[in-house]
């Protein structure tokens, strides 16, 4: 009999999260697995069982359940949103199946949950939050020239699980650093009018705006935000919308210049000097792949890579040594496999290592030495400008004046 | 007048219903065959209002309301869902009655009930969007896992169990659904719906009649939103509340057929299992066409089957009685003068 | 509550968010325009309306970014588009269920809903399409109005009077007005009832495709970008009283404010809580819409 | 058994009912005639709740029913038809009128109210068979069953609102008897709206006279049909034949 | 002007009409009179085109209009007044008097002809911005007929105007249809007042159960047995 491992691949297709950058991530995991399905990996053949999400937790809970129960699969893999995951590693928990998130961040998907299968080698929303809090306190004196105390931020979020997580970020961060928080508020993603919002925040005079939304709500908030003569000094996206530029410049043409994104780095940007010889040409194969399939891109989105890493992490190290080390593909194999992973930093695309806090942890399953960087789009490129081991360039910060939204 | 014949078939195929998941075990099939239950017993309660002509499309809200209100005892006051289904029953009645005595005594009825209930669902949806703090928001809410008792709990991880309780709570739903059918307060329903001030000169108290449908139908929604809640273990603003989840309701009713008990049990069959099989079907090779084929097949039905698909195959079955025309005849009404 | 804490809720930007809601407003009022005259005269549901004006704003796009069409041409082709839709909407959806109780057709337009959105997504894919035409500011001081809105709200305004004068003097106006009453004896006037139909399919089309040229250079355009718009505008039609056109006017303003104060005060969800909830007051305080006299 | 005083019905800025006061006694038939739009109708749905009242009193045996809900006054003894029939069309003939036996007479028991239905059924003149349909029916056959279901609900007082109008000759005599029947053998006390003064003079006790919602002549058949306002607002030529028709029912009384 | 030859009508599977001749020549009145249910008001749905027969020729002035689409048979110059009044309700008075001139020759004259309709019931012009629905039996009787007279017809199909009006109104109609009349219209009206209405029509039609019975001139119609039988009952 052939040995064959199942995984069963669900991110959404369709619906509002698509577009927002899910489909990016599917085309980013299924490049890899499209790469080792023609080859076998100790033996075992590797088999993808693609379901679309749709958007809906609903419809996620019944594609992981059908293809656990129905197809067979013996893992799961991938999921954009949080609002899906929750769900969904509860079920696979209580399954006994082993789970791997490429791309859901909401730190309630794991926080003191406490399951054995369910393993996420991405960073966790709130270290996104916490993150862009650092990397602006460690420059509020020098380049935006207040003390940290007078500085105002203002969080705003789109109020599903991943906004509202990376905001608990922002603010435990803020609060680390002294901030003055002048607003902190969410909406909802569907929202037709954001005014409201622009009105406060025009109130509450941010010299630094966080955010974290998908695209069609960046696009309405930051052109209302320009029709509304709303100033600051910094714009700090979170991943998601700040994620895919092409949309963004569509939305908001010269606009989206100097404008800040947080998330794992992009694969094409890390450092790839002080990376594992082994990656480059697999980024470069990635990348060619990718414009085969999607061309015409201007910044290949980060969300490709993401998954694209992610995905070959597991493929690579994960499942070699479950098969050798622990004789098979079976649930408690790969997860004994996925707790040896011990990874220094480079030794990921994305330039961070690998290490799960494990059983007991508050967090278990979720990889420690992960984190994201905060890029900067210029002039229709992107720069890595935190943090300092990783950075490409200095950020420029504030806004250069004569910007639409510089408060210079 | 059920026949000795129909009683009997009803026997036989209840004694087969419950037979099936010990004979039959696949866990997907029966996981599909629970929800199809469970929201075939939300669709029987929505149609117990809509058969009258009352639209609702507010029961997103109630069955929003049942689920979290059941969930959120639970979690924040350790309350067994054997009291706090009671009370988010309660909770449900009592905004149905908010919303319905001061509709159903102004006579707002037709669109205008329909849009006043669609804000109804809208409310209650961004209600638990917006309270994020107790209910998780859109993220949703995970009723958390009993320590003790499961039964006390209403917790459980069998399949079986689980199947055996929603067809109890179907059975219950279709139960209720012909008592009232053969009750009197059916000839008054009917009538109010036709023509509310003859009713009225009949004898009827209209706002109460239409309150105790509402009434009984907001009850047993809630309650389909809890045993949704404990069973999926895990509920969102948007697929327990909301305007979808009343849209949701408001077709597979009708597609099934509104005016025969079983109807929304088949258009729950019919949109659940269309649903998942065109999905599966397609899968990710045509990404968008199971949705596509879905709706033009939902407006395909209705504007052949307008009464409904068990409506129009028992209408098929009977055609030597005749039926009645309601609807031929409305448009055919005439200005009534002091009315 | 003190006067320092009234103006701490109060300040300039009170000002800024009434006209925010005004010009909100101009944007809903267009969109309850098209829909009243559906909704609200011939009595027939569209529930797919908004998804209408969601396939206008592709026909826009496509137009101006793909095949480089100009913005002023490409608007009344446009309209043309989503008339002709309105049309085959009824010719193929509506008219089969015209003697079909109400609750078919509402579902029946539902499932349109449902066909449109996967409709784009397989046609258009799931992208966010984004004009890119970026109107100028109109700065006063420290307020900004957009152009954007403004044109909106100027459309808004010029298309109710258009269509009020259109349904109150004119001989097809009336006629559009009649048909739901009694459909059998228009026949009886000398009415050719498919044809008023057709008209008014048309029309409502064509005014939804007016709404898809002007929002389409605010928001970005995705299948499911009616969803936003859709229940709304449901709302603001029955707030005026269906079919009465300055009524439903009215309401988008009343709506449009309540949503952008609201939204001042507290969390936007709550600026929408707040309006659902003046909606269903409202409701049994004039049943019959803002301008309705009490019976 | 029934006194109304001081009645008054506006719509917005316009007085359709102004100040009208009458008593009706036990037994008796009453007819009600006026223009068109001199409130007749408006009348009949203020007594049977279906409008309430802008001001005036309304007491039936003994209570003040203006302005109560509907059901409630029809619980408490007081029937109506419908000038235009109103029958519910998904409810068969029977159900019609078993409806109406139970809501209408406080919602005793089923058995009851489908005896009750079969008897009014029977009364009228209507099948009694429990699947007919309402559709079977013609004109005379909906006035019928108005009145089938306004008896169902066992009124002491009955409004008979036009129970003719639309009715060829021969039905017109069989409804005016059946009128009388009911109020001979039930007992139970009619007002009547009618415009067919041939017959309504045959079988009124008392006539009174609406113009513009005011009541401007009241008294006997005889007496009414010879005011001369009568003649000039509502009679016209018909004046003889009602004279007529008003004299020859008070031979057949007196006789 | 009218002819009708062999007329079969009905609903559905119910036959309503069988072989119906009827003529009515211009400037003419004739009534139809019959029991309840005898098919009159069908008649009269069958020549203005609400319903289609199954059989028989339609001819008006020479022109068929059983191949006439319906909303064409009012610009021929036949006017249906019908049972049960069918205002729009939600509509004022002038709205549904609007309606009445819709076609395009109409639509000329409107204001003309909205003199000639007020002159005719001033109630109407008194009640114009009032909701048709909520004017009383009598008004709307009115207002039914106003908005036929508004295309200025040949011929005018008056279906039982007379019902549930007050005596004097009655009266003034039967007035009005020989004005009308007079005026040069051709009537064609359906009664239930039989004595009123054969004093106001030069011929007649006796209609049972969907055929015609008798037919002659109102002084023969009256003394016939044929129609005392069937309204007396004798
Ligand atoms: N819409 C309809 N559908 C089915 N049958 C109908 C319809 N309208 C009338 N009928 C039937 O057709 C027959 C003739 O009806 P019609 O209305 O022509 O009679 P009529 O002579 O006008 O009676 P009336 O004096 O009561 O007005 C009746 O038996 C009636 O029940
Ligand atoms: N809802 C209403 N709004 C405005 N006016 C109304 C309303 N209902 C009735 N009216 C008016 O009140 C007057 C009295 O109407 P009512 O129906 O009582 O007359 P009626 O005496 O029954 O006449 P008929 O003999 O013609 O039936 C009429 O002029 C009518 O137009
Ligand atoms: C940054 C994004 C990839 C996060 C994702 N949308 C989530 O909900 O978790
Ligand atoms: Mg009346
Ligand atoms: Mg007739």
């Amino acid at each position: 009999q052939e040995k064959k491992l199942k995984i069963g691949v669900i991110y959404d297709l369709t619906g509002p999260l698509a577009g927002g950058g899910s489909e990016l991530q599917y085309t980013g995991a299924r490049i890899m697995l499209d790469q080792y399905s023609a080859k076998d990996v100790e033996g075992y053949k590797i088999e993808a069982i693609y379901a679309d999400a749709q958007s809906k937790p609903d419809i996620a809970i019944n594609e992981a359940i059908r293809l656990i129960e129905q197809e067979k699969v013996d893992m799961l893999l991938g999921f954009f949103s949080s609002a899906q995951c929750v769900p969904v590693a509860a079920r696979v928990e209580q399954l006994k199946k082993f789970m791997w998130i490429t791309t859901c961040i909401s730190s309630a998907v794991l926080e003191n949950k406490n399951y054995k299968y369910v393993f996420r080698p991405q960073a966790s929303g709130d270290q996104f939050g916490m993150m862009t809090m650092d990397f602006i306190a460690q420059n509020a004196k020098e380049k935006l020239g207040k003390d940290p105390k007078d500085l105002r931020v203002a969080i705003i979020h789109e109020d599903g699980a991943y906004g509202v997580d990376v905001a608990k970020g922002n603010e435990a961060g803020a609060k680390k650093a002294g901030f003055n928080i002048v607003l902190r508020e969410g909406y909802s993603a569907t929202a037709p009018d954001l005014s409201a919002l622009v009105t406060k925040l025009k109130r509450a005079k941010p010299d630094v705006v966080f955010h974290t939304g998908y695209n069609p709500d960046i696009t309405l908030l930051l052109r209302q935000a320009r029709e509304q003569g709303l100033k600051f000094g910094a714009l700090v996206g979170h991943g998601a919308g700040y994620g895919v530029y092409e949309k963004l410049k569509e939305g908001l043409g010269a606009d989206v210049n100097y404008v800040f994104n947080t998330d794992p780095i992009s694969i094409w940007l890390a450092n790839q000097k002080s990376m594992d010889p082994k990656l480059p040409p697999i980024i470069k194969a990635v990348g060619e792949e990718f414009d085969k399939r999607k061309p015409g891109v201007a910044i290949r989105s980060a969300h490709v890579g993401m998954a694209a890493s992610n995905t070959y992490l597991f493929l690579n190290d994960v499942l070699p040594r479950a098969i050798k080390k622990y004789g098979g593909v079976d649930p408690d194999s790969l997860r004994k496999a996925a707790l040896d992973t011990d990874i220094p930093e480079g030794g990921t695309m994305l330039g961070f290592g690998v290490k799960f806090h494990g059983e007991g942890s508050p967090m278990a399953g979720q990889n420690e030495r992960s984190f994201p960087v905060v890029i900067q789009y210029v002039d229709d490129k992107s720069y890595v400008v935190w943090p300092k081991s990783q950075a490409q360039r200095e950020a420029v910060l504030p806004l250069p004046k004569g910007t639409t939204y510089s408060n210079q | 007048m059920m026949g000795q014949g129909r009683l009997a078939a009803w026997g036989v195929g209840l004694a087969a219903l419950v037979a099936l998941p010990f004979v039959y075990r696949d866990p997907y099939h029966l996981h599909i065959l629970v929800l199809i239950l469970i929201w075939s017993f939300a669709y029987t309660s929505w149609s117990m209002m809509g058969r009258f002509g009352l639209v609702s499309l507010g029961h997103g809200g109630f069955m929003g309301i049942g689920a979290y209100v059941t969930a959120l005892l639970w979690n924040h006051a350790g309350l067994s869902p054997w009291i706090g289904i009671p009370i988010s029953m309660a909770a449900a009645g009592a905004l149905a009655m908010i919303v319905g005595y001061p509709c159903f005594r102004f006579r707002i009825t037709g669109h205008y009930f329909v849009l006043v209930t669609l804000a109804l669902s809208g409310i209650v949806l961004q209600v638990i969007t917006a309270t994020r703090d107790y209910t998780g928001g859109s993220l949703g809410y995970t009723p958390n896992r009993a320590s003790g008792n499961r039964l006390l709990a209403l917790q459980f991880d069998d399949k079986t169990t689980w199947y055996l309780i929603a067809l109890a709570v179907w059975l219950f739903g279709i139960v209720v659904w012909h008592w009232v059918d053969r009750s009197m307060a059916r000839y008054a329903l009917e009538a109010i719906s036709e023509d509310e001030d003859a009713a009225a000169a009949a004898g009827v108290d209209v706002t109460a009649e239409k309150l105790k449908i509402t009434l009984l139908s907001a009850l047993m929604t809630a309650l389909a939103g809890a045993i949704y809640c404990q069973y999926q273990m895990f509920i969102t603003p948007d697929t327990v509340s909301g305007i979808a989840v009343s849209l949701q309701m408001v077709f597979a009713a009708i597609v099934g057929g509104l005016f025969v008990s079983l109807g929304p049990t088949v258009g729950a069959i019919i949109t659940i299992l269309l649903a998942e099989s065109l999905r599966i079907g397609f899968g990710t090779k045509a990404v968008g066409w199971d949705n596509l084929v879905y709706g033009v097949l939902l407006v395909l039905f209705i504007i052949f089957l307008p009464k409904g698909i068990l409506g129009s195959l028992l209408d098929r079955l009977k055609l030597q009685r005749k039926v009645p025309r309601a609807h031929e005849q409305k448009a055919v009404q005439v200005a009534r003068p002091g009315a | 509550m003190g006067m320092q804490a009234f103006l701490d809720v109060f300040d300039i930007y009170l000002l800024e968010a009434v006209i925010n809601g005004i010009l909100l407003g101009g944007v809903l009022a267009l969109l309850a325009l098209g829909l009243n005259l559906i909704f609200g005269v011939i009595d027939v549901t569209w529930i797919c309306y908004a998804e209408l004006v969601m396939i206008g704003m592709y026909g826009m796009y496509f137009m101006v970014q793909y095949y480089g069409v100009s913005y002023f041409v490409a608007a009344p082709l446009t309209i043309l588009l989503v008339a002709v839709l309105g049309a085959a909407l009824h010719y193929l959806v509506i008219a089969p269920l015209l003697t079909a109780p109400p609750i078919n057709q509402l579902l029946a337009t539902g499932g349109v809903l449902f066909v449109l959105q996967s409709f784009a997504t397989v046609a258009f894919g799931i992208d966010f399409r984004n004009l890119g035409i970026r109107l100028p500011v109109l700065a006063f001081g420290d307020m900004n109005f957009s152009y954007a809105r403004l044109l909106s709200f100027a459309a808004a305004l010029v298309g109710m009077v258009a269509v009020y004068l259109f349904m109150t003097r004119t001989f097809t106006g009336t006629a559009i007005r009649a048909i739901s009453q009694d459909r059998q004896i228009m026949a009886l006037m000398g009415v050719d009832t498919r044809r008023i139909y057709l008209i008014t399919s048309a029309l409502g089309g064509a005014l939804a495709g007016l709404a898809a040229c002007l929002l389409v250079l605010q928001y970005d355009v995705h299948p499911f970008v009616g969803l936003s718009f859709g229940p709304i505008t449901f709302l603001i039609c029955v707030l005026g009283g269906l079919g009465n056109f300055i009524g439903g006017f009215i309401a988008a303003f009343v709506f449009a404010e309540i949503i952008s104060l609201g939204g001042l005060f507290s969390d936007l969800e709550w600026g929408y809580v707040l309006a659902f909830a003046f909606f269903i007051v409202m409701m049994f305080i004039r049943p019959a819409g803002l301008l309705a006299r009490r019976r | 058994m029934l006194e109304v005083s001081g009645l008054v019905k506006r719509f917005g800025g316009f007085t359709a009912v102004n100040n009208v006061s009458f008593r009706v006694d036990q037994g008796e038939i009453l007819g009600l005639i006026g223009p068109n739009g001199s409130g007749k109708s408006t009348i009949f749905n203020m007594l049977s709740g279906t409008l309430a009242p802008t001001s005036g009193s309304i007491l039936f045996a003994g209570h003040e029913i203006a302005g109560l809900a509907p059901h409630r006054i029809i619980n408490s003894g007081i029937g109506r038809t419908f000038q235009i029939p109103r029958p519910f069309r998904r409810l068969s003939i029977f159900e019609n009128v078993a409806l109406a036996g139970f809501y209408g007479q406080g919602r005793h028991s089923r058995a009851k109210a489908e005896e009750a239905a079969e008897r009014s059924l029977a009364m009228v003149g209507l099948p009694t068979d429990r699947h007919a349909s309402v559709d079977g029916l013609g004109a005379a056959g909906l006035k019928k069953l108005e009145l089938a279901k306004a008896l169902a609900t066992a009124p002491k007082l009955l409004l008979a609102d036009e129970s003719l109008g639309g009715l060829d000759e021969a039905e017109m005599d069989q409804a005016a008897d059946m009128l009388r029947n009911i109020r001979d053998e039930l007992g139970i006390t009619i007002i009547w709206v009618e415009h067919i003064m041939g017959v309504l003079m045959r079988v009124v006790d008392r006539v009174m006279v609406l113009d513009h919602g005011e009541k401007i002549s009241e008294g006997l058949p005889s007496a009414v049909a010879g005011d001369p306002r009568v003649i000039e607002v509502y009679l016209g030529t018909d004046a003889e034949t009602t004279q007529a028709a008003a004299a020859e029912a008070r031979r057949r009384a007196g006789g | 002007m009218l002819e009708l030859r062999g007329v079969n009508a009905g609903y559905g599977t119910f036959q309503a009409l069988f072989d119906v001749n009827l003529d009515v020549k211009a400037g003419e009145a004739v009534g139809v009179i019959g029991p309840n249910g005898a098919g009159k008001t069908t008649l009269m749905r069958v020549i203005s085109g609400l319903i289609r027969p199954s059989r028989g020729s339609i001819r008006m002035e020479g022109v068929d209009l059983v191949a006439t689409p319906s909303h064409k048979i009012v610009s021929l110059g036949i006017a249906h007044v019908p049972e049960n009044r069918r205002l729009f309700p939600q509509l004022t008075v002038d709205d549904n008097l609007k309606m009445g001139a819709f076609m395009k020759e109409a639509r000329d004259h409107y204001a003309e002809r909205l003199e000639v309709v007020f002159d005719l019931f001033p109630r109407l012009k008194e009640r114009r911005h009032q909701m048709a629905g909520t004017m009383s039996g009598g008004e709307q009787q009115m207002c039914a007929i106003g908005r036929a007279m508004m295309s200025n017809p040949k011929l005018l199909l008056l279906d039982e105007p007379s019902a549930g009006l007050a005596p004097v109104v009655v009266q003034q109609v039967f007035e009005l249809v020989k004005r009308i009349r007079a005026s040069g219209l051709t009537v064609l009206i359906v009664e239930q007042n039989v004595q009123q209405v054969l004093k106001v029509v030069d011929r007649a039609y006796l209609i049972e159960a969907g055929t015609i019975r008798a037919s002659g001139t109102s002084a023969e119609m009256l003394a016939s047995d044929t129609v005392k039988e069937a309204y007396l009952g004798v």
